[in-house]
């Protein structure tokens, strides 16, 4: 096993995101898993929005765009198309993937273009300050909704499902293991993969709604965690609320698999050498 | 008068020694004067199954069931049935939890190949019910005192703290009660679980440089943000923060090597190396 | 030598744009555009190339700057309302020095405005548009022959400078057919390429001509893009120093090289006493004008701008010494104009023939003018 | 100055756009510059279509028309819509269905869409009849360099029909007057 720091711009470190925040668990579940598929480290590439999930690209030792807010898709769709041979891999956030760049994210789906996106979902705008995203939860309070979010939020998994997405998935921050297991399935799938991966930011979304901090909100993640694929689904002996229903819209595992002919532009045929 | 009942739960799995921690506890509240009532389970849940005793005590009581959010106490001597029985703690009430024994079968898929899924574990549970918590390490005490069987007395020093009667009856319960010529030690084990009980802060001081165990735990504090996620997830309790609000070492020891802080850690600080890594230079 | 053919000026644009190696196109369909797309999709194929329509011009450009990241030479083309949603992306091309072509067919605005129409509408959104200080470089062909020519240059400059060059035509130049004739062999500039230790690679390295070697994504250079101000390295900085540094290396790379950018055809400019100043479509007509002008004895001179940013300033100001009057004819409401006032700095009285009509001007129109302003002139 | 500017307008589907592309590429085998433009936008879906071409024996400048020499009706609605911007000097051909009755005297009316129809069976060639037309009343462009011309821009399969057309149209000219 390599060392994961391996995949990491130490000098970088340490990254800007808040204590607690989860983002930087989801980095290191996919570097584990870019290790566990020994992918060749200057043939991947980590292209990113704007927002805190999107700072993460700095970070990784791979070749990293940091776009702009909401079209990392469109970027890594070019940057598929013109390099087919290398694996990109999309970080994107809550408010960057579903409001400013929900019409990227759909269309590449519907294109099938063999990219990964991994959706960060804390719940809020957290580079911002706190505003209200459309995966608020109707109630909660932010900055921009300070009497609490009257409208109704996205089920991000649902939408992609919807736009035609070949593999979508949602795993918990909480969960590494799980998570790092259902990235590497989705970095080898064959065309448009989806996780969103269900995260936390203590520092808006916790303070305002006092949900506590990091470590209660990560924690308390996994008592909403219903898995509906994978061994680890048996191994779930611990739920914090036993008798009531899970929140709507909180399955987790891989949720959508199919193989459908992944997009690559419209191009001459394979190169005849003879 | 109900109003004036108050009820104990003890709670283990088959083998801690719960049946006999509870018959203590009746012997004690006998002694202090008051009337009680006592239930139990066992038989199909022994070894390893669940395993719990009721008791009630006060001026007269009728049922010896205690209801739900009634207990004054729960004593568990496993994790997981803490979160089993949290439920029948009263508002305000105690819980005392032994850490040894809290990673239940069902939590690790294969420790030694570091597959282990994280099993949920959610202290805010107590925290949201404002609920007087005691996490103990009854098992290492009771071995420092000579017989590890002796935990259950730990347990049973804690609780009494809890109880409202004087520690005599406890002692006096458990010289009577205990195995002969265990006496002493279990009055030691009593002893040292009731000084517990009065500490606010765990017991063993974090070490912010780590030290040798099975397996060791590397923290980069430069990285590190004290965000406590690890010392929650780590299902030994072998992370803290200090009073300082900075992460360290209470138990290198207990470390079973399953990661869940290193994989936890969102800001990458915390690398746990394997004990085969130094088996492996010893031998070369 | 090739033979005459009868081209269309999108046409023309698609056919440069392969001439210059491009290999990738993303674009959406807009009016009067569109045909560039459509002879795109036809051209690259057999070109070595990739086509895709994205779903916005957002992501069209965004596309294309991922795909020359990528080490392709990329392309896209918009009109009106889609160079408006391609602003974002023109800065982020301008800040992380990504070579692309921008091609923008005018029509009339602001808004949806006159789809089918001719416009000179966006020349200061081509200069202006995106946020922020920038320099920008703005080519402004005025025939189909020309719109191959200098998408073609285009291309040059874009790889030659690490930045977005734009190419600005009207709907009559997009949508027109000519007798031209194409060039068998062209000058074609490839940009610099990193070498040697990817742990030394610095992709945004202050080097004396101020254009950083680029690598490209998966040739072994790992390497950081950001549209954040950022350091040599490529990383995100807040240190005023290092990021004052980068945006005047940004300007000057381009502004020091005005003499290699900047190109301006003169007519008839040497002994005239007024001179029209007109760029594009209307250039054509500024040039018969001043041709029918001659013929009736007025001194009339032309000031025909290729590249319109970086502004010829210099030129203008060497006009102004030579002329009494210039008059600057655009099909907007007064753009240009600006510039060739404070370019010419009193030297010389400006008059303006500005229409936003959708209506084209004529050689007669411009004729009219001159014949007018001859009188205007002649009686102080 | 040897300018010279023709406009075929007509209905869409009658092929006035490739009868434009095929003069211009006609005056340009014959060694002239020439330019063509058409009408775009909702202006092209529908009822009315516009083909102009500008040939010159020098460099075009501006290469829309603007001074017509010669203009082709082939439909009601062309005729409505550009009968009125004519100058007296400009030469118009007009279909004979579409002529009404004030039709000027300076107009030459020949069954062009007629000729068409039974030509090809339909109207789709009635821009190549239109074209071999103009091809006898103005000397714009000599008969082979059309007949080159048609041949290269139609499709394979409709070539033999198309030349018929132009032929036809040719022939059209000294039957009537």
């Amino acid at each position: 096993m390599t060392d994961i720091k391996t995949y990491l711009r130490e000098w970088a470190m340490p990254h800007v995101l808040c204590p607690g925040c989860a983002h930087g668990i989801v980095l290191r579940s996919f570097l584990e898993a870019v290790d566990q598929l020994q992918l060749e480290q200057d043939k991947v590439a980590m292209v990113a929005g704007i927002g805190c999930s999107s700072r993460l690209a700095g970070y990784a030792d791979f070749c990293t765009l940091h776009g702009t807010h909401g079209r990392a898709p469109a970027f890594a769709t070019g940057l598929k198309l013109a390099r087919p041979e290398l694996d990109v891999v999309v970080v994107t956030g809550d408010g960057d993937g579903l409001a400013i760049g929900g019409n990227h994210l759909i269309h590449a789906a519907r294109r099938n273009i063999d990219i990964t996106v991994m959706l960060l979902n804390n719940s809020i705008y957290g580079m911002t300050g706190g505003q209200a995203a459309p995966t608020t939860p109707q109630g909660a309070v932010a900055s921009t909704t300070p009497s609490g979010n009257t409208e109704a939020s996205f089920d991000a998994c649902a939408l992609l499902q919807g736009a035609g997405a070949s593999f979508v998935a949602r795993v918990l921050a909480a969960n590494p293991i799980e998570m790092t297991k259902v990235m590497a399935d989705a970095i080898t799938h064959p065309g448009f993969s989806f996780i969103e991966v269900v995260s936390d930011c203590p520092e808006y979304f916790g303070r305002y709604n006092k949900a506590g901090g990091g470590a209660e909100m990560l924690v308390s993640l996994t008592s909403r965690d219903v898995a509906v694929a994978g061994p680890l689904a048996a191994k779930r002996f611990v739920n914090h609320v036993p008798s009531s229903e899970p929140p709507p819209g909180m399955d987790t595992g891989v949720l959508q698999r199919e193989v459908r002919p992944i997009f690559s532009g419209i191009r001459g045929g394979d190169t005849d050498e003879s | 008068m109900t109003d004036e009942t108050k009820g104990l739960v003890l709670a283990g799995v088959g083998g801690q020694g719960v049946i006999l921690a509870g018959m203590i506890v009746a012997d004690a509240m006998v002694r202090a004067g008051h009337d009680i009532k006592q239930s139990e389970v066992h038989g199909m849940a022994q070894r390893g199954g669940s395993v719990f005793s009721h008791i009630r005590w006060g001026p007269g009581v009728d049922s010896p069931l205690v209801p739900r959010a009634s207990a004054e106490v729960l004593a568990a001597f496993e994790w997981a049935e803490a979160i089993r029985w949290v439920d029948y703690v009263r508002e305000g009430g105690a819980v005392v939890v032994d850490l040894r024994t809290i990673v239940p079968p069902g939590a690790c898929d294969d420790r030694r190949n570091w597959t282990t899924a994280y099993p949920g574990i959610d202290p805010e549970l107590f925290l949201d019910r404002q609920l007087k918590t005691r996490l103990i390490d009854a098992s290492s005490t009771a071995s420092e005192l000579g017989n590890i069987r002796a935990a259950n007395s730990v347990i049973l020093g804690t609780v009494a703290a809890f109880c409202g009667i004087d520690d005599s009856h406890w002692e006096a319960a458990i010289e009577s009660l205990v195995p002969r010529g265990t006496e002493e030690i279990n009055l030691a084990a009593f002893r040292a679980g009731r000084e517990v009980a009065d500490a606010q802060a765990p017991a063993a001081t974090p070490s912010p440089e780590g030290f040798a165990g099975p397996h060791q735990i590397d923290i980069n504090h430069s990285w590190c943000k004290d965000c406590d996620i690890c010392s929650r997830v780590c299902p030994e309790y072998c992370l803290a923060i200090d009073n300082n609000g900075k992460l360290g070492i209470v138990d290198s020891d207990a470390c079973t090597g399953c990661r869940l802080c290193e994989l936890l850690c969102p800001d990458f600080a915390i690398s746990i190396r394997p004990p085969m890594a130094e088996a492996v230079t010893t031998n070369g | 030598m090739a033979e005459a053919q009868l081209v269309q000026g999108n046409e023309a644009c698609a056919l440069g744009a392969v001439a210059a190696g491009c290999n990738f196109y993303g674009g959406y369909p807009i009016t009067p555009s569109s045909g560039i797309a459509e002879q795109m999709v036809r051209f690259l194929p057999g070109a070595d190339g990739v086509f895709v329509q994205m779903e916005d011009e957002i992501a069209s450009l965004a596309a294309v700057i991922g795909a020359s990241l990528a080490g392709s030479k990329a392309m896209t083309a918009t009109s009106g309302p889609g160079f408006s949603l391609m602003q974002e992306h023109i800065g982020y091309a301008v800040m992380a020095e990504v070579p692309c072509v921008i091609v923008n067919v005018m029509r009339g605005g602001p808004s949806t405005g006159m789809p089918t129409s001719p416009s000179q509408g966006d020349m200061m959104q081509a200069r202006w548009g995106t946020h922020g200080d920038h320099s920008a470089i703005v080519l402004a062909p005025s025939s189909v022959g020309e719109v191959y020519e200098l998408t073609v240059r285009a291309f040059n400059l874009a790889e030659r400078f690490r930045t977005p060059v734009i190419v600005v035509y009207d709907e009559i130049v997009g949508h027109t057919r000519e007798s031209v004739v194409l060039p068998d062999a062209l000058e074609i500039t490839d940009r610099v390429r990193a070498e040697g230790d990817p742990e030394e690679f610095r992709p945004k390295a202050i080097t004396p001509n101020g254009v950083p070697p680029q690598a490209a994504f998966g040739d072994g250079y790992r390497f950081h893009v950001t549209g954040l101000a950022h350091d040599e390295r490529g990383f995100p900085t807040e240190d005023s120093q290092v990021a004052g540094a980068l945006l005047t290396r940004l300007h000057s790379k381009v502004d020091d090289h005005e003499d290699e950018i900047v190109d301006v055809e003169t007519f008839m400019i040497d002994d005239a006493d007024l001179a029209i100043f007109a760029y594009g479509i209307v250039g054509r007509s500024a040039r018969e004008a001043v041709m029918e002008a001659r013929a009736s004895g007025i001194k009339a001179g032309l000031i025909r701008p290729r590249t319109v940013w970086p502004f010829p300033a210099e030129h203008i100001a060497r006009a102004a010494e030579q002329v009494d009057t210039i008059i600057v004819a655009e099909m907007n409401l007064g753009q240009m104009i600006g510039e060739v006032e404070r370019a010419a700095q009193g030297q010389a009285e400006i008059v303006g023939h500005l229409r936003a009509d959708g209506e084209p001007m004529t050689p007669a129109h411009l004729l009219a003018l001159i014949t007018n302003v001859e009188a205007d002139r002649k009686q102080p | 100055m040897s300018r010279s500017e023709i406009r075929i307008a007509g209905a869409g589907g009658q092929g006035v756009v490739t009868a434009g592309r095929i003069l211009a590429e006609a005056a340009i085998l014959s060694g002239k510059t020439a330019t063509h433009s058409q009408v775009y936008g909702p202006q092209s879906r529908g009822g009315a279509s516009r083909s102009d071409v500008v040939i010159d024996t020098a460099e075009i400048g501006f290469p829309l028309a603007y001074n017509l020499d010669l203009l082709i009706i082939l439909s009601d609605e062309a005729y409505t819509k550009y009968r009125p911007e004519l100058d007296d000097d400009t030469r118009m051909i007009v279909d004979r269905d579409c002529a009404p009755d004030s039709t000027p005297g300076s107009a030459t009316i020949f069954p062009v869409v007629a000729t068409a129809r039974s030509v090809s069976g339909g109207v789709l060639a009635t821009g190549v009849v239109a074209l071999g037309v103009l091809q006898q009343v103005a000397d714009f462009i000599d008969a082979d360099t059309l007949r080159q011309a048609v041949g290269a821009r139609v499709p394979a399969k409709f070539k033999a029909m198309n030349l018929d057309a132009l032929e036809a149209g040719m022939g059209l000219v000294g039957a009537t007057t």
